[in-house]
This record gives structure tokens, C-alpha cells and sequence, in this order.
């Protein structure tokens, strides 16, 4: 499936052909199709595109595409793909995971990557539950979603990604749904061309375990946000925004942290001024 | 009394916060290194974060020395607060001279009732009128002692405060130290000193022939020479030296170092960088090295080569992060959970360390498998004299790559003979698949097949495990075999320097005994091992480990002489060449089987 | 021809999702559990979150049985799709009876090729008939290939749906039931099945005698008797309910359960817990297991006792997360950096689990360290029907505590004879002092003096190591050994089930065998197990893993009779009696010393 | 030292007589005496706190207070202060760590304990540094703080902690100076009165590695933060602070997510009851 030589690939020739092991009527599917659809649009030719994921139902997404894709700890996910893109700056790098494994367990990653500003686009597939382990509440379950392992629920408030990337320095932060499929390929689209780390939070709803996100089709409110031109007012429209509110609602620019100079021409005479400082 | 002459000579300079014994001891060695000996130094410091007390304890020689003496001859106190802080560390000579200052009047009962030669000198008085500090006059009156020239002591006063941008310290210095090296006139013959004047070798010496390295340089510089172009890393004791070291040297190679939000990240950042087919390591101590247990298990079931320095520190948990020991052997070999076979390596000093770095990054990309090296404090922080290595390390990191596929259908896990399947990175085109940390087939696609697990899990034990049949000269860097005799020393990393030293000791006394000193821990090297021991009737396990590790280790994947003797100390008092020797010295008269005792 | 009768029988149940094989099997082994059989089942699912194929795999006797045979006697397939994903561990037996539906084509070669009986009944016919879901014609024909009465099974759904709160689906779903009874009436004759009938067990079988249970909730159960009353965990399959089932009931013990935001969080909020004073663990696997390692020092740096379960599941890295293998022993003996002495227990069933449990939480308490116990998935995830035990086990988790100090000089870690320093908890008047992660003196103070690390080091190993010199009715549990002779199986955790059964069948085939299952794996008891091996010739060391850990631990810690065996395999496949059986024969062949073979 | 019969402790009473390992100078120095000031001010009784703490040199404070001390690892302080807090609510629970303890490798539990809101008091001894390990930038370090390991220093922004606090729900937020020891001993003292997680960011000056840090009593503006009546409004004062500006910017209530269940009288016939459910 050697496709690269044909001249504008299409979506489908973006997916590997590997069945999903998602449940029917999954949110993922829709994220699947709009990353290849992101990903025709800009014609990336799929050897340069690398996709790296933690763990969790959201983080099977790699092997559903035919790009480079990395699925690795729980977790994880971002301090991988920094060290793949820092060293790799030539690659386009894509970073998914779900709600809990970038807001819980990848909680510190994520401020850090928000901070740190690589230029990644991070998916965030989000459906308030840890869907892989069969239905725990995660840091963006309601306080009230009652599961066998809180019977009474979390009673905490949820996590908001969106805040929290605000608060830690990210300069692209957005939310869409996966049943908008077009806008979110959009989304993916402008995470993509954003020259640095971009957060795109994705309602993906679940329908094994939280039956009720199949109404979030009628409920989200689409473009609620709208650029903010201040981070207060941003936050400002993240906190008073409704809860299934979409759109890009900051996006500012900032020098990725990190850079690699170019290489020298002669290694061996660099290791040999380096060594010098050795002679007593 | 006239002092003993002898071949090495062993300095301590202690110290509360201010006083510079550190910098002066590395002033003395460096000296001593331009005029062409040899030497060591490490360090002894007190629980303060700046300032404390310490001790620098020195090692001077005419020949390369790898470890501490069992005694100082010479302890120089500045003053002596606090130093049974670190007592128990300095075990003292019969014919020990102290030198401290005239007005001292808490010297320790411990030193009162071991050394018969004290001196109190007016150190403090000196310093205080040439407007310099104690550690000057220190330098001029120990250089003296070692029969440096005054100039050769001011070339270095020179040379140091220069490279500081503190001119104006240079002349008060100068003077301070005169004053000390004056000092030491009258007392020159009382006093243990070398043997041989440093006169030979002053005249052999040229320049270019020494280096004065740390360990922890060493393991740096090997991983640059081999190639190693990604760093990630978090600080921690001991081993935050190496990555500031590397983060000032590997942009000059286009290379790279990220200060990592926690070991995780770092582990996992190596990780990527990797992936992407750059040479990367990353470089930690006890504790960030059990955060990154799970990180190793997945470079091992993803195939994905990284290096992974360990300086060992005394643990358990935060235990004393500035002492050293040999407690993390179990975990670099078990350290992940399910059956992950990885690279284990022990640099065994730090000569050694270089090439050793370099053999290690080598085999973790040739074998696509995570490498865990396993430096020390004790290693990593010792300054010492060595001879300049001749060019670099015959070992690069060279992965086996697949540039581009044709035909769509490549297999990133491949069943090879040899195990090693050829990557494709990311970039090649055609090539794409996704690696995974799930159980998985030979296409990389997740598996929980009876017979893709099993399939898989032999092949990665496979790519490990056919070392035992790589010929002779590509693996002869295994370990090391010196001497011959039935008795047996066997050592892992930094232990090998006082075993070595006890060979040749127990030879000048007409003892034969052999010493191995094993670099590769895993995968287990049995018939290689097993040819080492022939003949070997008595077999004494040396280790720096409270628990004897390396011990057990051995015990579990050889086939061992007979009788078995575990010689082992917990940090921080170091293992020292009489120690073992006196455990040589034993061994012949015992028979019992695994006779486990302390080293005393 | 007609079937076989066996002592026990086994039967797979599979389908693709929606099919519901789990719930009929778990129902057919509810309803023979209730008239007094003896059954287990364990399950294989395919890789999809939910619904995807799955296989119960049941094994039903008039005895307890804790492993499953070598093959299966009756396959009932309610379709064939992805069937291959686990046709690995579903090995058909030479007389199996497979039952599928008449419309079935796909069968897959491997069956055809192996069943000489395959039946085609109108399986979904009848379920659509009767508007209920195939799963309950199969219990039906299956119950009665049982001997099970239709008004057992009717009984059986009516519990089930009620419980449920689904009362409309009773109905239709015991007339599907009713016509798969129907069904197997014509060939009761022909399909292998229990040799003796249930009569006398129902004649015997008195309410309150069975519990129907799974290795999760045992060890529970356990943990809420010994008095364990926190909790802390983060979600991971398959622990995951064991956790799940704690949170249900700890509330009502007065106790708690937090979901931590990751491992790291999770075994340092039960450190934290603990500290003050409430008995608490936590449930991982492998992926959590090894992001503990670094808490686990910390445990035993500060005296901690701590409970962390580790359902094995195969590794390494993510591994197949629901399959199970004992890879993680390793880790749990080693698996923190530094000389650091835990406690590593097993227990070795399902009705062990309970008990192994308390005693875990017992010893942990009482020697004020960390206790690893390792289950895993087969283990924990297996329904099983037990005896119910009479009472609660003798173990309760009793810490030696201080409730104040007048003196003011309260030494937590005093250097007491057994290692054990009464504890002062928070809230005890005049004991204030800080733990620590640090080396410490006795008073608690941070200290890196060669002699304080020396006397802790000891310490924290002696209160392990006096284990060994206790009496011998207070150890009694650390290992259990059946049988004589001069060959010995010896097993830890789940391995047991199937080297239990060996030793029995070879007795009844005249062969003498002994089996040795170690619950206590550290600290090691050498003086114990050297006793149990007393006269024996050849050791046969039975694990599920590839590498060999238990084998070399064994050879690591203990003295070992000259030939030793190493009978293993990875997962997912389990090891039978059979297997173990055969390795047994086959011993008294062998005489070259460690042959390491697979169990085939 | 059994004074727990004296009438009225004074600061002094609370400290253990260890000798610190703090440098000369060090503003930790201030914190240890805010916090004595704080107990005996609220008069607990010392066997009735405990202070749990990470790893740096922050993280030494708990064996210089004469109260239960847990000096634990890096990052780790808050989960087991929480699993403290949790297990024994009549216990007063402090935890301290450092900059780097609390927001590197510690983000995802500070994150996740302003979610959580346990009843515990975290006071972050920020010196923007990493002094423990001898001067390599921390989290809050200023992006040209140039050091060894990073040599043109980190070059991103600041982490917020304040900011970070507030959008991960906390309850009470905070920043003090450690230079003016009463107020922060008041601070402290409404931190522990509050009931929920307070954070008390300290600026604790590092004049080790951080030299230009005792400049900071000059710099330091006090109560530039005023008690927010919104959780936007707490964010915009704390984005257009200054730098150095001290004050309580937030503070609300909401219950913590766990509470114990009294226990029942008869734990044997609780357990009976549990384990019926066995029964086939
Ligand atoms: C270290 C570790 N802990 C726990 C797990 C188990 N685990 C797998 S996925 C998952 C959570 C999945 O939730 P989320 O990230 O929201 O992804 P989703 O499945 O909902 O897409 C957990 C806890 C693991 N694999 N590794
Ligand atoms: C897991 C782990 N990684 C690294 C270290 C080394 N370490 C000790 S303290 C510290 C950072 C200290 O900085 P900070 O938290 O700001 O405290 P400070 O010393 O500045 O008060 C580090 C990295 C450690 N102890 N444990
Ligand atoms: S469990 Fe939920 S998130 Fe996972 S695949 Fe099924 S629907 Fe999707
Ligand atoms: S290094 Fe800095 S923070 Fe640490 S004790 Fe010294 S002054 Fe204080
Ligand atoms: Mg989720
Ligand atoms: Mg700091």
C-alpha cells in the first residue's frame, strides 16, 4: 500500500485496514476518520506523520492509521512524542490519549507539554470515563456518575483541560466534538499548522458506559469560543462557556523550547576539543 | 621517627564549610598529574546543601591507582567540626601524621587515640596575614610533603583562579601557600611520603599523556564518542554532573539535552528520541532509576535501544544520596515487571568507563533493547589521574535499518535468526506500522495469542542470549581475567579496582590468585564465565551491597566453584585493596561452602 | 460410542459478543455449586472493550479442583467468529463432543480436524423461538449433560434476573433453557460426562457449605478480616474488581477507598494511611506494579507496613492484559533500588487466598514493612466454588505501638533484638519525630555515618530474617508439602492448583511424588525448606513464566538437590496436571543436572 | 520536651532543637518560624499535627518541628498527606515541598489534590530553583535563568502556581513572602482554619544559588491580592499581579471528596453480612 508516489491521497488512504476493537457507535471512529481527513487535506505524506498514544480505549488510535505511531504507556504519551519531535523537528508528530490518561495520570506531562510548547497537536478524546478498564469515573466525570468503583461518585469537580492548558502556557487550545466530523478535521487542521503545542480537547462520547453521551449530539453548542485576545479573557470564556461548548478559544505564538543545532561537519575534531579540557 | 616511604601515599584534608579542602585536594591532584603521577581523589560530604564540612581524600602514586588505600598517612585538618560525621569513613595509619592548627582543642578522642604524631601548626594565622584562605597553605605544605615545586604549585594557584576570573586572589595565594610549603620543610622526613621522588616521572612526563577525569565525564565522553546525540534527564545525586557536563557539550555535536519534568518524562522522552532513531540516553540514581521501571519494560517488549545510566547510590529510598554503594544490581536485572531480558553493564573504572559507555550504547542499538549501565557514586564522582586513551572507542551506535518498503507488508518484529529485526524509522517510506507496549505479532499488530506471545518472547530473549555465541573478539570485552591460581576474586563495577590491586599485592607476597571482573551482567555469559573459572577451586564474590546481590546474582545463572565466599560491605566506607587482599588471604584456609562474611 | 465418564469434567462455552457465554457458564457453575459440586471457571476474552468474543471455560467435579484439566471435553460454540484468538488455550480432547449451531459453516479447521463429534442443533432457531438469548439454551443442554435438574436451572435464572431487575426476561429465558434440556436428552448417553451423578451431592449439599467465589475476592475478603480498612488503587485489569468489590464494602467497615490519580499517588496515599496507623493496601498489576517500585523502598526505608497486591497479568510492558502469567516475581522480590528487605508472599488458591491474605496484612503489620502478594490474573479472576471457611482466619493486623512518651526521648527506630521498634502513631503525646526516606540514626534523625547505615541496614533485615528462627506452629503457613518421595514438584502461587492434582494422579498410578507450594518467598527459609527437601533426589520447579524466575530464585537463595528441573511456560495457555504429570514421569528418566524444558 | 501540660505553647515549643541543614540565609529559615508561630498562635497541640513533606531542601522542614513528621520522596508529599488526612480527619495534616517537588514531578498531585480539596494545608517553598541538587532551573524558574544544565536557561514561561491552583479547583489560594514572617504565620494560620486544601505559595528566597533572590524584601508587594468574589476574577488578578505581589486571592468553600463512615459496632457481624453474598 505504497501510496506516497500517487498524487493527492484521500482519506481512506490513510487508515491502516486494522479493525478498531472500539464498541459500535464509538465517538473514537469519528476522530479516526477525522485525522484522515486532516491529514488528506494537508496531502502529509503518511511516512513523515507519526501518531504516539498512552493507553486507553483513545489509545489504540495509531495502529488504525498508516502513519508511524507509537503506542506506549499509560500516561505517557507526551513526554514520547517530545522526544520524537525534538530530535525528529522534520516529522509532523501527533500526540491522542483519553481523559484519563492525559488529565490523571498524565496530569504532570501535560502541564509540563503545555509549558514546554513542542510543536505537537495533542487529542484529547475525551468521554468523562475510563472506557478500557470498563467505566471508572476519570477526572472529567460529573461529580455525580456513580460506578462500581465510586458508588456514590467523585463528588470533586471535573478537571478542565481547557483551564488547566491555559493556566500552564499552552498557545493553542480548543474543544470539538467527534460527531462533527468536518470540524473537527478542521480543528486537527489548524493544531497541525500552529507552530507549537496545540491542545484540542474532544468530546468522544462513549456509548457502552456512558449511554447518555449519545444526547451529546443534540447538546453541544458549536463556535461557542471564539479566539480570545487576552489569556484572562480567554479564561474568562472557558469558565462561563457551556459545558459541551466548542471551538478554538486562544491561540497565541511562542518559541518551542528546545532546538537542535545543526550538526557539525567533523564529530571526531568536536570530541577531540571537548576532550582536550581533560588534560590536566 | 623517621616516616615510612611508601608506593602510595594516602591524603585526607578535612574541613568545615569555607575552608576548600575540596579545592585544594583537586589542586594537588592536578598538580601531581602535570608533573606526571597518578592519583585519585573523592569526596566526603556532610548533610549541609553548601558550605558543610568535607573531606577530600587522596590518592597519590606512581602507577595507576583505581581505589582508596586501607589507611591515611597524612590527615590535614583545618578544623574539626563535625568530622565524625565522616570518621568512620577515614580509617587512619598506624604511622599517620595529623597536621591541624595550633590552637585546636577539640580534637576528636578517635584521633587523639589512634595517631601518635599530631602537629599543630599556625595554618589558621597564616592564611589570616597573607589574606588567603586555609586551603592555600594546605596546598603549599601537602605539595611539599609530595616534593611538588613551589613553582609547580603556583602554576596551578595560577592556572586556577585565572579560569575563575579571580586574578586578585593569585598573589595572597601564592603567598599563603609559600608559607605553608615552608612549613612542611622541617618535618619532610618525619612525615610518610612515596617512596620514589617524583623526579622520574617529571622527567618522563609530556604533555597530552594524562587526563584528569571523572567518572561520570567518562560515562559522558564514551556516550558522545559512540554517537549518543539525545539526553533526557532530572536531576539527581550523584549523577546531575554527567547531564550538566553533557547539556554544555552536546549542542557543539548537534545534539541535544532536555531537563525532563520528572523521571518518567525522561525515561520516556529517551524513549521517543529513540523511536526516532537518534542514540539517546538518560542518566539517574536509586530512586529516579525505580520511576523508570515500567519505561524500561516497554524499550524492551517495543524494541526500542536506550541507555540508561545508573550511578548507584546507598539506598534503600532516598537512603544517603551522596555516598556510594552497589545496592541497585537486583533492580537493573529484575527491574520491570513480566519477562523483559535487557542489557546490564558495568563500567569497571573509570578508564574503563569510557569504552564501556561506548560498548553499551553499541550493543543496545545493534540488539534494539534497553541497556542499563550501572556506574556508582564512587566511580562516577572520583576525580583521577588516568592515561590519556588512544583515539575513541572502536564501538558505535549503529541500529539495523530498513530505509524504505516496497511492497507494504513489512514486519517491524520480524522472527530473524539472530532475533534482530531490522527498523523501519519514522520517515521511511512505506515502512509504517506502530510499535506497542501490548503483546503483539510479528506485523506489530496487538496479539494475545498462545503462539505470537511465546513467538515473541523467545525472540527477545534470543536477540540477547545469542551473545554467548558471537566469537571471541567482538565479545572480549565481556570481562576481564587477571592472575591465575584456584582462588578466585570475582567483581562487578567499581569493586574491580581494590580486588585488582589485592592480585598484585598477594603476587609481591607470592599469593596466586585470579581476579574476573564481569562488565556484561545480562545476558548471563555461562560459558564464558565457565571457562574463566576453570580450575578455580575457591571463588570470593567481592561487592559493595549490604544484602549480597551479586552474589545471588550468581548463584541463580552459574554453575559455581564449590566453595563460595561472599566478601561484602554496605557503603559509604569503600572496599579497599588490603580488605580484599586479608579476604585472599583466608580464603585458602577455609573450607566450608558459601562462607559469607563482612569484610573487615 | 458412547462418552466417557470422567472424574471431572470440562467444558468450553464461545461465542462471539452478545452471545453471553461468560453468564451462562458462571450460571451453570452457580447451579452445581448449589447442589453441592465442585466447579471453577475462568474466562478468555478477545480484544474489544465490550462484547467481543469470549470463552467461559468451565471444569465441574464432586471434588474441589483449582486448576483446569488438560483438555476440554465438551466445546459448545454459539458462533466461530474470531474463534483462533484463543484456540491456543483451548486444547479439544480426543473424545470431545462439540456442539454448534445447524447452520454453522465456519468451523474452524483446527476443530474439524481434531473433533470426531460435532453436532449441529438448532441453537438460535430456538432462542429466536422463544425470544431469549442463545446463552440460555446452552444452559440448558448443557445443565442437563449435567445432570442437572430443569428445575435447578430454572431456579438459577430466576435468580438471576431478579437480581438484575430484569424479571421479563425469566420467562422466555427458561423456556430457551427448556428446549436445550430437550435437546440433550438424546445424547446424554453419547457426550463424555461426570462418571458418578450429582445425587449424592445434593443428598450431602446443605445450604451455607459452598461459596461460590473468585481469587479477587478472596484475598478482599481477607484483607477486611485481618482488619484492613484503606484503600487506595487506580483502575488496571485485573484488579480492577478486587478493587471495585472493596468499595462496596469498606464503608461499611468504617474503612475507605480512594481512586488515586495514578499508581504513584495510589501506593503513597496508602504509605500515608498507614503512617497513621490504619492497616491499608492497595491492587495493581504488572504496568502499576512497576511504577510502585520507588514507594515500596520508601516503605521499608520508614518502617511502613503496606499491602500491595499484584494480580499478575503477561507481561512485559502492557503486555495481554488479561491473561495471566507469574512473570512479576522478580520485581516483587527486587524491585526497588538499594538493599531493600520486604515481605513476598503468594497464596496458592482460591480458598488459600483468604487466609494468605490476613497473614500478609498480619506480617506486614508486625514487622512494619511492606508486603508484596502475588496473585494474579488466573488466580484472581477465576469463579470458583470453595468450601466456606468456618470462622475468620487466625490473623489480624496488630502493629506494636507506643501510646505516649514521658521521657521525651522516643527513639523510633530503636535497635531492638527482633528489629522491631514499637511504632508511636500521630496523635501519641510526647513521641513527635519525623520518618524518612534518608538513612537515620535510632532517634530518627537523618544520618550518613558508616554506622548508622550499617545498624539499619541490619535491623531492617534482621525483623525479616528472625522469621526463620520463629516456632514452628507460628510459621506453619509459609509452605505446605504433600506427599513422599524422592522426587519433589515445588510450585508458588497459582502453579500449585495443577501440581496438587499431579501428585494425586500419579499416586493413584502408584508413583510417589511430593509437592512443595511456598506461600512465605521473602525472606527466604532455608532451614525450613532444606527440611522439607529431606531425601530429595530430584526437584522439579513448576512456573508460569518464560525466563526461568522462580528457578532462579530458588537457586539464588536456597540449596538445592542435585538435579533440579525446570519445568515452565509463558501464559496464556495454563499449566495442567497433566503437564505436570507427564514432568513428573519423565523425572525419574532424566539424570543430567538443571534440565530446563518446556511442559508440553 | 513534654510540654503538651503547659498552659500556652510558644513558637518555640515547636521546634525540635535539630540543627538545619539550610544554608546561612536561607528563607526557609523564616518559614520553619512562621509555621511555630502559627501552631502556638492556634495553640495545637503538637502531637496532633503532622507535617508531611517531599524531598529538597524545603523538604527537610518536618524534623526541625517538634510535631509528627514524614519526610517522604520527591513529588509525593500531597498523596500521602492525603492518605493521612483521609484515614485520620482529627489529625491537623501540613505538607511542604519545594518548587520543583510540588510543580515538576509533583504537578499531577497538586493538580489533582485542589480537585480532591482534602483538608490539608501546602505550603510551596518557591526559590525558583532546584537548591537541593545545587541550582538547575525549577519549574518557576525565570526563562533566562541560565544554569549548568541548562544553559541558556529553560526559556519558557514560568509555571503559575497560583493559576494552576485556581484552575484545578482549589479552595484557597495564596502567596506569602517568607521575609515577613507574621504575615505568613497569618497566612498559615488561615490555611489551617480553612476548611479544605489551602496552597501558600512562599517566595522562600535561595541566596545560595539564587543570589539576586535577596533582593526580593525590597521587591515584595504585599496584599496586592484581595479576596476574589469569582474564580475569573481571582484568575485576572493573579495573570496582572506582579510578580513578587503577596496575598489571599481566593478563597471558597466546597466539601472534600472523602469522608469516613463511622465504624460499626460489630465488625464480625458486618463481615458475616459481607460474605453471604459467597452463598451459590
Ligand atoms: C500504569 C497503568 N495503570 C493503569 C492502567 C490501566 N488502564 C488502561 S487504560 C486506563 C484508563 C483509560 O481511560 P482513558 O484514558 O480515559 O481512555 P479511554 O479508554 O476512556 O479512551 C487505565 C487505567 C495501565 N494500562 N497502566
Ligand atoms: C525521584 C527523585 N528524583 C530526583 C531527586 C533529586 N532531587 C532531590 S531534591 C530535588 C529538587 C529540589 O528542588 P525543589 O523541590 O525546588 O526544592 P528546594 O531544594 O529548592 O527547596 C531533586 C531533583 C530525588 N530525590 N528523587
Ligand atoms: S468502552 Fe467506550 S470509549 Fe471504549 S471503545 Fe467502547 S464506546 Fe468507545
Ligand atoms: S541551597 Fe538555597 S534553598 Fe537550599 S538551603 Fe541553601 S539557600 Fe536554602
Ligand atoms: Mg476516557
Ligand atoms: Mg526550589
Amino acid at each position: 500500500m505504497n501510496r506516497q508516489t500517487a498524487p493527492a491521497p484521500k482519506p481512506g488512504d490513510y487508515k491502516s485496514g486494522v479493525h478498531p476493537v472500539w464498541c459500535p457507535g464509538c465517538g473514537d471512529f469519528a476522530v479516526l476518520a477525522a485525522i484522515t481527513r486532516a491529514l488528506a487535506k494537508l496531502q502529509l505524506p503518511k511516512h513523515e506523520v507519526a501518531l504516539v498514544s498512552g493507553i486507553g480505549c483513545s489509545g489504540r488510535i495509531p495502529a488504525y492509521l498508516d502513519v508511524y505511531g507509537f503506542h506506549g504507556l499509560h500516561g505517557r504519551a507526551l513526554p514520547v512524542a517530545t522526544g520524537l519531535k525534538l530530535s525528529r523537528p522534520e516529522l509532523t508528530v501527533l500526540a491522542a490519549g483519553g481523559d484519563g490518561d492525559i488529565y490523571s495520570i498524565g496530569a504532570a506531562h501535560f502541564v509540563h507539554a503545555c509549558r514546554r510548547n513542542p510543536d505537537i497537536t495533542l487529542i484529547v478524546m475525551d468521554n468523562r470515563v475510563y472506557g478500557m478498564t470498563k467505566g471508572q469515573p476519570s477526572p472529567t466525570s460529573e461529580p455525580d456518575f456513580a460506578a462500581a468503583l465510586q458508588p456514590e461518585g467523585p463528588h470533586v469537580p471535573p478537571v478542565n483541560g481547557l483551564l488547566l492548558a491555559l493556566s500552564a502556557g499552552a498557545t493553542f487550545v480548543a474543544r470539538a466534538f467527534s460527531g462533527h466530523v468536518d470540524a473537527l478535521a478542521e480543528m486537527i487542521i489548524a493544531g497541525i499548522e500552529h507552530p507549537g503545542f496545540a491542545v484540542i480537547e474532544v468530546l468522544s462520547p462513549c456509548p457502552t458506559f456512558r449511554p447518555e453521551q449519545t444526547q451529546w449530539k443534540r447538546q453541544v453548542e458549536d463556535d461557542v469560543f471564539k479566539p480570545a485576545s487576552s489569556l484572562q479573557e480567554a479564561m474568562a470564556q472557558v469558565i462561563s462557556a457551556p459545558e459541551l461548548g466548542t471551538g478554538i478559544v486562544w491561540q497565541t505564538t511562542r518559541p518551542a523550547a528546545e532546538h537542535i543545532p545543526a550538526p557539525p561537519a567533523d564529530h571526531a575534531a568536536v570530541m577531540r576539543e571537548i576532550t582536550q579540557a581533560f588534560l590536566p | 621517627m623517621p616516616g615510612t616511604r611508601r608506593e602510595s601515599l594516602s591524603l585526607a584534608l578535612t574541613g568545615s564549610g569555607g575552608t576548600g579542602m575540596i579545592s585544594a585536594g583537586e589542586l594537588l591532584l592536578r598538580a601531581c598529574a602535570r608533573i606526571g603521577l597518578y592519583g585519585l581523589q573523592t569526596r566526603s560530604v556532610g548533610p549541609q546543601i553548601r558550605g558543610g564540612e568535607s573531606a577530600a581524600l587522596l590518592r597519590i602514586a606512581h602507577y595507576p591507582v583505581e581505589a582508596h588505600d586501607d589507611a591515611f598517612h597524612v590527615l590535614f585538618a583545618a578544623d574539626w567540626q563535625n568530622f565524625e560525621r565522616f570518621a568512620g569513613e577515614i580509617t587512619l595509619a598506624d604511622d599517620v601524621v595529623v597536621i591541624t592548627d595550633e590552637a585546636a582543642t577539640d580534637i576528636p578522642r578517635v584521633v587523639r587515640a589512634h595517631a601518635a604524631d599530631i602537629r599543630h601548626l599556625p595554618l589558621h594565622a597564616i592564611a589570616r596575614e597573607h589574606k588567603a584562605r586555609i586551603n592555600m597553605v594546605g596546598l603549599g605544605l601537602l605539595g611539599h610533603l609530595l616534593r611538588l615545586t613551589e613553582e609547580e604549585l603556583a602554576d596551578i594557584i595560577h592556572w586556577f583562579f585565572t579560569r575563575k576570573g579571580r586574578q586578585q586572589f593569585i598573589e595572597p595565594s601564592i603567598a599563603a601557600m609559600r608559607a605553608g610549603f615552608a612549613l612542611a620543610e622541617p618535618m619532610l622526613e618525619e612525615v610518610p611520603s612515596l617512596r620514589t621522588t617524583p623526579d622520574a616521572a617529571r622527567a618522563q612526563a609530556k604533555a597530552g599523556r594524562r587526563w584528569l577525569i571523572s567518572g561520570n565525564q567518562a560515562v559522558a565522553t564514551g556516550f558522545l564518542q559512540a554517537g549518543g546525540r539525545f539526553v533526557a534527564g532530572y536531576p539527581i545525586t550523584p549523577a546531575t554532573d554527567m547531564l550538566e557536563w553533557l547539556a554544555a557539550r552536546l549542542p557543539q555535536l548537534g545534539g541535544q539535552l532536555v531537563q525532563a519534568e520528572d523521571e518518567l518524562a525522561a525515561i520516556n522522552m529517551v524513549l521517543g528520541a529513540s523511536y526516532g532513531g537518534i542514540p539517546a540516553m538518560t542518566a539517574t540514581s536509586g530512586p529516579g532509576f525505580s520511576l523508570m521501571a515500567e519505561g524500561i519494560g516497554l524499550g524492551v517488549m517495543a524494541e526500542i535501544p536506550a541507555l540508561i545510566v545508573d550511578v548507584q547510590r546507598i539506598g534503600p529510598s532516598t537512603g544517603i544520596p551522596t555516598k556510594s554503594e552497589q545496592g541497585d544490581l537486583q533492580l537493573a536485572l529484575c527491574g520491570t515487571h513480566g519477562d523483559a531480558p535487557h542489557l546490564v553493564i558495568a563500567p569497571d573504572c573509570i578508564n574503563d568507563a569510557i569504552r564501556t559507555t561506548a560498548w553499551a550504547l553499541h550493543l543496545a542499538e545493534k540488539l534494539q533493547c534497553p541497556a542499563v549501565l550501572l556506574s556508582d557514586q564512587k566511580l562516577g564522582q572520583m576525580l583521577s589521574v588516568i592515561d590519556a586513551p588512544e583515539g575513541m572507542p572502536p564501538w558505535k551506535a549503529e541500529r539495523e535499518t530498513v530505509a524504505a518498503c516496497e511492497t507494504g507488508d513489512y514486519r517491524r518484529f520480524a522472527l530473524t535468526d539472530s532475533g534482530i529485526s531490522p527498523v523501519a524509522l519514522p520517515g521511511a517510506k512505506g515502512c509504517m506500522h506502530t510499535i506497542d507496549g501490548l503483546e503483539h505479532d510479528e506485523a506489530a499488530l496487538p496479539s494475545s495469542k498462545v503462539e505470537d506471545h511465546a513467538a515473541q518472547l523467545e525472540k527477545r530473549w534470543r536477540k540477547l542470549q545469542q551473545m554467548e555465541e558471537w566469537p571471541e573478539e567482538e565479545m572480549r570485552h565481556w570481562a576481564d581475567c587477571i592472575g591465575t591460581g584456584e582462588v578466585c576474586i570475582i567483581t562487578f563495577g567499581s569493586s574491580a579496582g581494590p580486588a585488582r590491586e589485592a592480585i598484585r599485592l598477594a603476587a609481591d607476597m607470592g599469593l596466586h590468585a585470579r581476579h574476573i571482573s564481569m562488565r556484561l551482567l545480562f545476558p548471563p555469559q555461562k560459558k564464558r564465565l565457565h571457562k574463566l573459572l576453570e580450575g578455580v577451586k575457591r571463588l570470593i564474590v567481592v561487592e559493595q551491597t549490604h544484602s549480597g546481590q551479586f552474589l545471588h546474582y550468581l548463584k541463580a545463572h552459574y554453575e559455581l566453584p564449590e566453595v563460595v565466599i561472599s566478601c561484602r560491605r554496605p557503603g559509604p566506607k569503600p572496599i579497599t585493596p588490603q580488605q580484599v587482599l586479608r579476604a585472599l588471604r583466608e580464603a585458602c584456609t577455609v573450607d566450608a561452602k558459601l562462607t559469607e562474611r563482612v569484610c573487615t
